[in-house]
């Protein structure tokens, strides 16, 4: 389909193809799903997909400015309020899986088959062993923060504790710090599997109904937005949500980790 | 420290079966990187000349202002050419966030401080007497100023060469404007980057040593030129 | 009217007046030397006059226009000059390209500069030199690049700073030559520092004589070697006795002056009492072996202290009652076979005799 | 555009209201890259004059090479430092990643190359009788590079003002090997990047006016003194 | 022994020859001033000397010891020299400072130094200029501290590239004074370059003749200066008439030479039959109004055609049969009325009239 243009826009600079924008969220990317996915929309509708790699913030940051069509991310709450402020259509599900709590293999504070907030409260109480946050206010971290007072503290009084370290950085140097300080951290399941081979931890706590970890995509509010390319965006949603890409997305990994990633979800917009 | 040396493989690798991502992200890396180093430097070393080249009052405060920028980080700079282009921002009507021409153009804001700040400090290197003896000859102001340019060859070359390399090697500027998008805005350093932190760290070095295999390379090309034309 | 003018010319570098109030007027087609010890501010009056340097107080006057400040003016003047500097460097580039220059950035045409390149080249004796790079030449060949390079423009005014001062005798007559060709061909005006004033005398028109920011005396060669104005000026040109005395007659111009009971006898307008010098180039003193009736109203029995030969020239010292100073050629020093502590007779005309005043 | 705007108010605000947090980051970022410029300068400059002064088989080889390294991205030299220095690297055993030191070494490492290039080509512009003179009037090899350095301390002023305008902007390398730890490896660049991965664009700016700032102190004090004694 | 001494000295730069062998020794306490035409190689002789250069072929002898290529011995022995160049640069910084530097890098002590550069300072008349910037000087001022700056460490052997081209007389003749105290004081042995004739023979105690890389010609000032070896030297040397002829006959020494049917007396070894060249330096030519009967045996009437003056001489261009220049003062051409047109008669002795071969 040809370029949709708002004729009182000033033509731009570059107009060349057709683009769609979605900014997506590192552990989202880093497991390759999008690498996996790209180029099946892209040969469906003709059209260049653009995956920008960012952090929840920046990638909320994005869609408020207008400089992307979609968003694809996993903080619930602040998606809600990114849609309830007017930047966003419609909050939508298409998939999840777990955060799980990883540490060294000698599990100093013993919190091995425990769950979350106790394994929280344990570290707490004991201050043995140290804790590794993202620090960067990402998806995980806003889960990480969640547990804290699930558990029933404060996190300004946790992110003072003396084991407790903030990297301030993405998933993967985040596990890698955790692992050369022999330090506990919370991380999503995919890029746990990304890089467990280089890694010197082991997972300890992966049930519990609060580390549910659910993805979403949002398309930007044309009305907000003029330039958004709403077709391409509500294009790349249906797409998500197709049955056949929901079943492709939950057995993506599968052939590599012996597990699945992903478990599909459209549909699942209570999560 | 067995990952270098497995670097070193997979970078061998990689050329030798000529990867076609990789040589894809190679070339956009020179061919930005070289279009914001040229267009810098045609607007840089005569404005750094005529700084030179001129007396006026504030000079030394300028230069000093012109150094201070050696410091502006890239992540900065970035976020700052990103507020004018992104849509939202002043610029935002010419619709390139997110372009190689995004990145071109922060990559010369990077570089601008640097190329100038070097120009000057090469040119102060010649002797005043060049430049007595080309106005004295009946040089115009930009006659001399080119002169002096002349004589300092080298040593703009080498801030050329300085802005170049800052240029394909910074990654903070270039993630931000160009959005590290495969097959589109994905160079050599913001490939390096996320290779890093997806744990693809021997992937990571094999493409850092291809980067500097280029730049050895141009700078070599650089280098013939210069010795020819000398 | 005179081609350049400079009036009140006053220079300061930091606190130090380099310049105190030079005037000079240099009509066209004249050669004007200006001479001077170190520091006297020769080079600093070249760069003014070149405009390079504006001057702290002061006019420059050329061709009747003041062009002391006006920006335009000052480019478009500078083309009708050319300064060949006391140091001059080189660009980095071929003997060619720094000839070139001057043809190049007033946008001639490829063939003329060539042209006139390789007719200079020829002029200036390196017709071999035109690739070679312009930074290795020895001394005396990037000086003549040099003057090649501010002659090519046949500028109306040529500066000249100290041009033989790194050159062989060869290579010193070969650059007068040119330079004299130049003022005469091309009627090119010509202001030169030197400190050879011999080559002052071969060149110029007009000697100027600058120390230590003023300009102590202007005018013909001959006059100032022969009448200096004071004794600062008589010293720096060669005046190697000046003699301290006091004036006893004056009759009708010609005036003996006591010098320590001995009476010297010159032509001048004080009056007896004054207190002057006497002045006598070393030049002007004839010896003979024996009281000769010459016409030299001046003479005296003196024995020789020392003898000492440059170049052609012999230079003795002789005692009678205050020193002297003579100079001979060395050819006739051998004939009379002069040697120290022999007693001769040292005679002047007393046209010889400058009387200046103190 | 705004955000420009209302960057300047925040960081303003910042520093008026000495913000322990955004003071304290100042600081080690300062304390840092001012260490490793001045590690780096002891190492590089005489080493630069040796290059400079000796002439040996290989040396525009050799001064090709370091200039190539000016495009040495800094991710990879983080990685490089990182490998080194991780719990299973060769230097494992100093146990100094994701600490201050960690990032020193990785930050001389970065600018040496730049330091030496630049070192040489400022020693290149003086006149080659200064080195004469010195050799003449009787000078060791060390004297007389020390001579020709002092000529060109204006230009050598330059190489490390620009060494520590690269280390004190720079984020990749810091990041890779100090990992931004709050509180102990957290400087104004890996912060700047950090608040720009949240979204949190205005404090971003905010930070790098601060840094900004703090460049132009250190530069017009460098000046002061730099003036002072010469 | 020498204390200086090169055997077959080679220099080349890319393709060019610049020294073609050249041997030289010097002694203890010897001044030797190396004088040619620009480009002849005198910079390159000296900057070898001062082990500056590695020569291209040839070896250096420093106190009998073979100092050519070891590192070790080469420093040492440069510490005991000092060269001035041609284009002195000053280092960046004060006057003190450059004076300072040689006794700086020699490890001396604060107060001794201070004392050295100030005495220094003294001697060369810049009392005040210590604190000056060095890269501001006049040219004359920056000559004198290159020289105080060489001179400082009172050093075994100083070599001297031109050390008076820029300078004015009064200042030369002080850098003339200084150069002879510090050979007698300190028995400094000296080797100069220098394109002024006249300071070679003031101040050398032997001359040589650089041309074209190759040394013509080595000995006594008056040696050279009367006696040249070749056509070459005789021109450089300003021996302004060389005339050519063919030996007539060889009267026990006394030759005739033929010049166009005209006969020059000279002494000489050349047997009748060879082709040889008469140099007679122009101030050994004596003009007289008529005839007179002096001892010189060769006598010609002539017609003065130019007559021009040069400081205190008048070089006067004669036509007699072959052209002639003679030299004599200002004083006696006005004396004896010389003018272009009049008639003289041009004499000189036999021992003045100096064959060459060719
Ligand atoms: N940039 C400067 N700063 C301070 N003083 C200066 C500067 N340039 C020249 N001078 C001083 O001004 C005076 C005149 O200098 P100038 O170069 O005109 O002398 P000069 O007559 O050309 O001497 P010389 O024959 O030695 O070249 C000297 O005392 C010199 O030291
Ligand atoms: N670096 C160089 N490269 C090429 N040629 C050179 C170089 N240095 C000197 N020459 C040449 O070597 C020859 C001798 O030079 P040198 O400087 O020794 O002459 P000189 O006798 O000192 O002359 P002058 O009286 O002009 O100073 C000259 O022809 C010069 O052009
Ligand atoms: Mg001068
Ligand atoms: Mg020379």
């Amino acid at each position: 389909p040809a370029p949709q243009l708002v004729p009182d826009e000033p033509v731009p600079l570059l107009p060349a193809l057709e683009r769609v924008r979605v900014a997506t969220t590192t552990s989202l990317y880093d497991t390759g799903l999008w690498a996996h996915l790209e180029p099946m929309f892209e040969e469906e509708f003709g059209v260049e997909l653009d995956v920008l790699y960012a952090g929840t913030g920046i990638a909320l940051e994005w869609g408020r400015r207008g400089d992307v069509d979609a968003i694809a991310t996993h903080a619930r709450a602040r998606e809600e309020e990114f849609v309830a402020e007017g930047y966003g259509v419609e909050r939508v599900v298409f998939a999840y899986n777990y955060f799980l709590i990883v540490g060294p293999a000698d599990d100093p504070a013993g919190i091995k088959g425990l769950g979350p907030e106790e394994a929280f409260k344990r570290l707490m109480e004991t201050g043995a062993g140290r804790f590794v946050s993202r620090g960067d206010d990402s998806g995980t971290h806003g889960k990480e923060k969640a547990i804290w007072r699930e558990a029933g503290f404060d996190y300004e009084v946790v992110r003072g504790a003396e084991w407790y370290i903030e990297a301030g950085r993405g998933m993967g140097p985040t596990l890698v710090m955790a692992s050369e300080e022999q330090a506990y951290t919370l991380t999503d399941m995919g890029t746990f599997l990304a890089f467990k081979a280089d890694l010197d931890l082991v997972p300890l706590v992966t049930e519990g109904d609060i580390l549910l970890n659910v993805y979403s995509v949002i398309a930007i509010c044309p009305e907000r937005h003029p330039r958004t390319n709403i077709e391409m965006a509500n294009n790349l949603i249906d797409f998500l949500t197709s049955p056949a890409i929901q079943r492709l997305i939950g057995l993506y990994g599968v052939e590599e980790h012996g597990m699945a990633l992903f478990t599909p979800a459209a549909g699942m917009e209570g999560k | 420290m067995t990952e270098i040396g497995q670097g070193f493989v997979k970078a061998l690798e990689l050329i030798i079966s000529l990867d076609p991502e990789v040589m894809e992200i190679a070339w956009r890396s020179l061919r930005i990187s070289a279009a914001s180093t040229v267009l810098a430097s045609l607007i840089c070393i005569p404005i750094g000349g005529l700084i030179h080249f001129r007396s006026f009052r504030g000079k030394r405060i300028l230069i000093n202002i012109i150094q201070t920028f050696y410091s502006f980080p890239t992540v900065a700079i970035g976020l700052l050419v990103f507020l004018m282009i992104s849509r939202a921002g002043p610029l935002g009507f010419l619709g390139i966030l997110f372009t190689p021409a995004a990145m071109v153009v922060g990559q010369m804001v990077l570089i601008t401080p640097i190329l100038l700040g070097l120009t000057i400090s090469a040119l102060s290197g010649v002797d005043k007497a060049i430049k007595d003896t080309a106005i004295s000859l009946g040089a115009t102001e930009f006659q001399a100023i080119w002169a002096i340019i002349k004589e300092a060859r080298y040593a703009v070359m080498a801030a050329v060469t300085m802005g170049f390399g800052r240029a394909i090697s910074e990654v903070g500027c270039a993630m931000m404007v160009g959005g590290n998008i495969r097959g589109f805005t994905r160079i050599m350093t913001t490939a390096i980057a996320l290779e890093t932190v997806r744990g693809e760290l021997e992937l990571a070095i094999a493409l850092g040593i291809i980067l500097i295999g280029l730049a050895l390379i141009i700078n070599v090309v650089l280098n013939i030129i210069q010795q020819r034309y000398t | 009217m005179f081609l350049l003018e400079v009036a009140n010319l006053h220079q300061k570098y930091g606190k130090k007046e380099v310049l105190k109030g030079v005037d000079l007027s240099v009509e066209k087609g004249e050669v004007l030397a200006l001479i001077g010890p170190t520091g006297a501010g020769k080079t600093t009056v070249l760069r003014i006059l070149d405009l390079l340097d504006a001057p702290a107080a002061g006019k420059i006057y050329f061709a009747g226009k003041d062009v002391t400040r006006y920006q335009r003016l000052r480019l478009e003047t500078r083309r009708r000059m050319a300064l060949v500097f006391q140091k001059p460097v080189a660009f980095k580039a071929s003997v060619y390209d720094n000839i070139a220059y001057a043809l190049k950035v007033r946008g001639h045409n490829g063939s003329d500069i060539s042209a006139k390149v390789s007719s200079m080249l020829n002029t200036v004796d390196l017709a071999d030199y035109g690739n070679r790079n312009a930074q290795t030449l020895s001394g005396g060949e990037a000086q003549r690049v040099a003057l090649a390079r501010a002659m090519i423009t046949q500028p109306e005014v040529l500066l000249l700073d100290e041009p033989t001062a790194n050159l062989d005798p060869l290579s010193t007559s070969m650059i007068e030559n040119l330079i004299q060709r130049f003022n005469r061909e091309y009627e090119t005006t010509i202001i030169m520092a030197t400190h050879d004033m011999a080559q002052g005398q071969r060149l110029a028109h007009r000697i100027g004589v600058l120390m230590n920011g003023e300009l102590m005396q202007i005018g013909k060669p001959e006059e100032i070697f022969a009448r200096p104005r004071n004794m600062k000026v008589a010293q720096f040109v060669g005046v190697e006795n000046i003699i301290k005395g006091t004036i006893s007659s004056n009759d009708g111009g010609v005036v003996s002056v006591d010098v320590d009971g001995k009476t010297i006898e010159g032509i001048s307008d004080y009056h007896a009492g004054e207190e002057v010098s006497v002045c006598i180039r070393p030049e002007d003193i004839t010896l003979a072996l024996s009281k000769t009736s010459s016409s030299a109203r001046n003479s005296f029995p003196a024995e020789i202290k020392l003898i000492a030969s440059s170049g052609a020239l012999a230079r003795v010292e002789l005692g009678c009652g205050f020193p002297l100073v003579a100079l001979l050629t060395r050819r006739s020093a051998q004939e009379m076979g002069l040697e120290v502590g022999k007693d001769v007779y040292a005679s002047f005309k007393a046209t010889a005799a400058h009387i200046i005043k103190g």
